[in-house]
């Protein structure tokens, strides 16, 4: 997460404002290129023109799915993203310190999150609000992280969704642990297997945590399904700054599979994370999905990627709608019609409200908080720090000084 | 950035008026224009100018391979600068928050600290690493943090604080002429606050890195600070003069070594010492200034050397940081204790 | 292993003479044959049993999902264990050295320390982090370090230091039931050393783990010390009572959060402390105990806390390391100096 | 390095001396052909046996090697292997701390080492005390680490011959950054090129570090050859612990190539390793070499291998003595004669008689040497501290207490 000028409280600027310096148009072409072609070996399923198109190896994981499973991801992606734009709105409007858009990605979260048991465990990074949902977690619960209030409110062991993690790649080792402790408590072998899936994003496969993560699953034949969200950006970086080869490649290095993914195709999302998941549940992990996706909105609402990356690139994409070419999809075979689109959206109009209001009445945390569950069993030092603190902190409040 | 001001005693284009922001950058282009060997390097350092706008305009101007936007991963800035800094350059090393320090911590412990007496001084690593540190922005977990006591506790490293526009400006240049491995700890949250403001005069001849300054004069109590407190006792200063109390403040300026001898002085004038840090209190920079100045001024202290510090938990969340950062409510009472005792 | 030495008051098979290295090697079993949640991970400590030794025989007996040779990583070895202990388990991390500690350093400060916060209490790292650490073995660079100061700082972390064979097998055992993250340290050059063979009931009662304890009474001066320098404080000690002087040793076993009340008692009556640790003293837990006695003792005090310790340089060459490291004489020097106040 | 019991003084054993465990006769077969055999990519151009084989790919790189410069390779590996062994008694005399055996890894390192020029760099990692020979370090420099005099004392600009890095993975960032400046500099391009090679261990691969250079290097288009020794051990961990794949595909990955050669095969590691340097030269780099050797001797003079590894493995590979497969293929050849053996022989007793005298007179370093260098410039805080413990200890060596 960054945190740029608005945060520091920036005078009002004396010069113009900066304007993006202007690529030239070979490197506008050479750049939507990068960024927008998967290449031949992405899986996709729905076309961004919403055809549904065969393929042999993975439309096996999605032959179960009806229209009223279309509709459900349909409606889960509607969902998530109004969540987002709340988030992103209340924080214009002051309610949040931060917000970290997951605009663009919905598909990738989604079919990902659709994709995992109850049994199973997740480790995100910061942007999977999406897969949060999948888990039964209300966006409520991860409101109180950027509002500053704390790390997050729901029960992560209850909904096996670790908390979210901010330092990049830390979480890709404590997921490998995880999927060992799967392994080694011998949930694993056959189709009721557990499993575990880990978000990170393509800056993060440069961190060597991410490295040691495959070293280690890889080792230990931990059922891991590494959920990389190639959305072209670490902030203003291109994924060109990380790596010289796509990403689902770094996979033969280490002797397990690799696989990319159109991110915004929640369908072919859905069929490679239960192939993944599958293949793990069987022993047969640790695997790697490269969701080549794209982050539509700014990294989060402190970032101004103008100054980086140009508009013609984000056009490109927003053809590329993740939400889109479901809709069409489910229009075109006569699975959905006006009604069903209406309620969604009154549904999700209504859990934007709902958001809204709940953000409006979180309480100001206790002063208390800040000394609670540091230990598990209590330090003496701190907590005579506390106690000596809380009593100033009274008559402070008390008295006057 | 502003127009620069006329001021009588030196030519017009040597005094500029700028945030502390603006005086780092033009510090780092000052020095960039000086040695070609100075390069910057960190994540989004590069078209976005650092998620501060610290390095801004800097890769447009010195290019690509002056001004690296590296990969994501901070072992790799620390570790890959170290081996440029062998080559012959003087890397100036952006992390991009306190909290994302440590990924690269063991190459500073094992290689930036160690190598210049590994080689019996044959191998100079003069290398900058630039930490955004401390709270008060309303930012999520790890990005708020005050870690500079690692870097003090590891011998073969230098640590700095600048507080103030104009010490950034030179200190970051003096940082980079050094020969040692600096950590060079900015105060975030008065990047671009217009209040820190100051005139910069760019032809002045700028006291040393490793020594610390007395701010303000006083005689009742003396208070130690660095980095975005010394503000807070400045306030606090201010705040006391009302209640007849003259407080003496230090900047400490160089965090290791640390240049005690002026707070010694002041200790043994004023007999009474409040120390000021963010970071968490336990074996901390504040315990060495405690530990210090009890033994140098043993026969003069009438009270123990007391601490206003951050508490020994991880930083809060941000609704909770008003509470946890000292203020100037909890340094004058700790000013009080200090008389009263 | 030694026979075990017939005691009367307990049954026979209750009371062991072992080393230190043994003890912790006895303590590591009985763990993990209480609770079969406990695993013991890191480099070579399978099948070679650590460099140490210290695990060995485990991996034959508990087998290979109980006792992991890790690949050679420390953030692997730290970060995975979090996961595990996420799981449900509890892993004891052996780091080979202290100086490789570093790699890890910001799983643990990031994740280790910071998840139980995070959570509200909802996640609990029970995990153990053993560290054999200083020097006096005649190591190579890297070998000898004395890196508590580092964790002590770091809030959410407890930290311990094991002096004798006694306490090494209760404190293991006490670190690994004990539902925070501990850092266990182990003074390497004892591991195997004769004199620091104990009898050792297993059938005992041990004390708290985070408390420290007088190990020597005394009335002119009061020495602490932990780790491998409660030994050196001890000879000293000895040695003192020739000339005359009692000196007061405790050994603070608890380096985070530090059980200093013995200390404030015994200066209150000795009215002079001397703290003895191997690492730099810079921003270390040796300030920290003299910042908070200078605070807490301040009319007791008849001289200034004083500090032996490490340089604030890296660790040197071994032929240096009888010089660097605190010894008798250096305590006895700081012990004249501070009745000569 | 591993500090065992030794270092600690242990008071001789009570019980019986620790037994390896004994594998079955399976596992000794597939443990033999683990460590063995180095699969049909394994670039070899001189066999055990001491028979030329042709390699179209490789065997430019050494057209030009004639019978003297064999001899001269002959020669270099005889040398260091003895100057090793001298080491090594020295440590069992009590002469020496600690020794890190480089026996078996010859040809590997002096392949590397005469394939490198002067303008190259070398970042070595702690065994490398062949390519240290080829740099033109005596060992007598080495001697100092490893008695505890100092951290070595080669001129490590001079030689551009990096100091040993113990701290596992570190010097290759530091390799990477070095080569990333040379390329800065303008340095790459042509057959004139510099480069830069950096060596690391099997068990190093695991290790952030390793990952993030190579990662830093490829995006950087760096000069940089990684010389990975793979000695089949790290310590008492098999490189099975470490990964699924042999470790040159690890390359695979990153896009840049890895080659497999066969580290006992001094001809076979210099062609290798002058092609990888030709193409860093040129600006291709970087390269992953992985040399397939093996660690005759313990991990250092402390360790103890039989309580891991079963002495059949060690007894197969003396079959691949680097050395050995030189001397045939001279005898063979007619291209040397017993007076050339008995001449490098004697060459090598006196190297060793050399370092052995110059071992015993290393002086007692003085104890000022604690404080000097630490910094570059001084340290008032630092130096107050000197200048304390000089004059408590002239006063302590002066009189009583
Ligand atoms: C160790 C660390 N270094 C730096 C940061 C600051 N930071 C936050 S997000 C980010 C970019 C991450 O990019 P990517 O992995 O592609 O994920 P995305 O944000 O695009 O989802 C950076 C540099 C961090 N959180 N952690
Ligand atoms: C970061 C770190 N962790 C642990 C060690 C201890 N150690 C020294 S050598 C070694 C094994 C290295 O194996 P490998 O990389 O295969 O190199 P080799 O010794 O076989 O040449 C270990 C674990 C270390 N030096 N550094
Ligand atoms: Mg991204
Ligand atoms: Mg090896």
């Amino acid at each position: 997460m960054s945190s740029p000028e608005q945060w520091t409280h920036p005078e009002p600027r004396e010069g113009p404002a900066a304007t993006a310096a202007a690529p030239t148009s070979e490197q506008v072409i050479a750049g939507l290129r990068a960024t927008s072609e998967g290449g031949p070996e992405l899986v996709q399923l729905l076309t961004p023109e919403g055809e549904r198109v065969e393929n042999p190896e993975f439309d096996r994981y999605v032959a179960d799915v009806t229209a009223d499973d279309l509709r459900s991801l349909y409606r889960d992606m509607v969902l998530v993203r109004r969540a987002d734009r709340e988030g992103n709105a209340l924080q214009r409007q002051g309610q949040l310190g931060i917000w970290v858009p997951l605009l663009g990605q919905e598909a990738a979260q989604v079919g990902a999150g659709r994709a995992l048991r109850d049994t199973d465990m997740v480790f995100p990074s910061y942007r999977e609000h999406g897969v949060a949902w999948c888990r039964g977690i209300s966006p409520k619960d991860i409101l109180g992280i950027f509002r500053g209030t704390d790390h997050g409110s729901w029960d992560s062991t209850a909904k096996r969704f670790h908390p979210y993690t901010i330092v990049i790649g830390n979480q890709v080792l404590n997921a490998a642990g995880y999927a060992m402790g799967q392994r080694f408590e011998g949930k694993v072998g056959d189709a009721d297997g557990e499993a575990t899936m880990v978000f990170f994003g393509d800056g993060a496969t440069s961190q060597g945590d991410v490295h040691e993560g495959f070293v280690w699953a890889a080792v230990y034949d931990a059922p891991l399904v590494f959920f990389c969200q190639n959305n072209q950006w670490a902030i203003s970086e291109p994924t060109e700054r990380q790596s010289r080869l796509p990403l689902y490649q770094r996979a033969r290095g280490y002797g397990f599979p690799g696989v990319r993914v159109d991110g915004n195709d929640v369908l072919a999302s859905l069929a490679v994370s239960r192939w993944a998941l599958d293949e793990c549940r069987h022993g047969n992990g640790p695997v790697l999905i490269e969701a080549f996706t794209y982050r539509m909105d700014a990294h989060t609402t402190t970032d101004d990627p103008t100054r980086y990356r140009h508009s013609d690139e984000l056009e490109a994409w927003k053809l590329k709608d993740p939400i889109e070419r479901v809709r069409v999809n489910l229009v075109r075979h006569g699975h959905a019609d006006q009604d069903f689109f209406d309620s969604v959206q009154a549904e999700a109009d209504e859990l934007a409200a709902d958001l809204r209001d709940f953000c409006f009445s979180m309480p100001q945390p206790p002063t208390s908080q800040i000394f609670d569950h540091v230990y598990a069993e209590a330090s003496p030092v701190l907590d005579a720090q506390r106690d000596a603190f809380l009593a100033y902190h009274a008559d402070f409040a008390g008295g006057e000084h | 950035m502003a127009a620069p001001v006329i001021n009588k005693s030196t030519p017009a284009s040597s005094v500029q008026s700028l945030t502390l922001g603006k005086a780092l950058n033009l510090g780092l282009r000052t020095a960039m224009e000086a040695d070609p060997k100075v390069i910057v390097m960190g994540e989004d350092v590069g078209k976005l100018g650092g998620v501060f706008r610290i390095t801004d305009g800097l890769q447009k101007d010195f290019g690509e391979h002056r001004v690296l936007d590296t990969p994501l991963a901070e072992s790799g800035i620390i570790g890959t600068a170290v081996g440029l800094a062998v080559r012959g350059f003087r890397p100036v090393c952006e992390i991009q928050f306190d909290g994302f320090i440590f990924p690269g911590f063991d190459q500073i412990v094992s290689q930036v600290a160690k190598l210049h007496m590994r080689t019996q001084g044959r191998v100079k690593v003069p290398l900058v690493i630039r930490v955004p540190f401390g709270g008060g922005i309303g930012a999520v977990e790890h990005h708020s943090e005050s870690p500079e006591s690692y870097f003090a506790h590891t011998a073969g490293l230098k640590v700095v604080a600048c507080s103030n526009a104009v010490d950034a400006y030179w200190m970051i240049q003096q940082a980079i002429q050094c020969d040692d491995p600096v950590l060079f700890f900015e105060p975030k949250r008065y990047y671009h606050s217009g209040f820190m403001k100051a005139e910069i005069d760019t032809e002045a001849t700028p006291e040393p890195l490793f020594a610390s300054r007395v701010v303000r004069q006083g005689s009742t109590a003396t208070l130690v600070a660095y980095g975005p407190s010394v503000k807070v006792a400045l306030d606090a200063a201010t705040a006391a003069e009302e209640d007849g109390h003259s407080l003496e403040v230090i900047d400490l300026r160089a965090l290791s070594p640390l240049d005690l001898a002026p707070v010694f002085e002041s200790v043994r004038r004023t007999g009474r010492l409040v120390v000021v840090s963010e970071a968490p209190s336990e074996a901390s920079l504040t315990s060495e200034i405690a530990a210090r100045v009890q033994q140098e001024c043993f026969y003069s202290l009438e009270a123990p050397v007391l601490r206003v510090t951050g508490f020994d938990t991880p930083y809060p969340p941000a609704k909770l940081e008003e509470e946890f950062l000292p203020d100037l409510d909890r340094v004058l009472d700790a000013v009080d204790r200090s008389l009263a005792w």
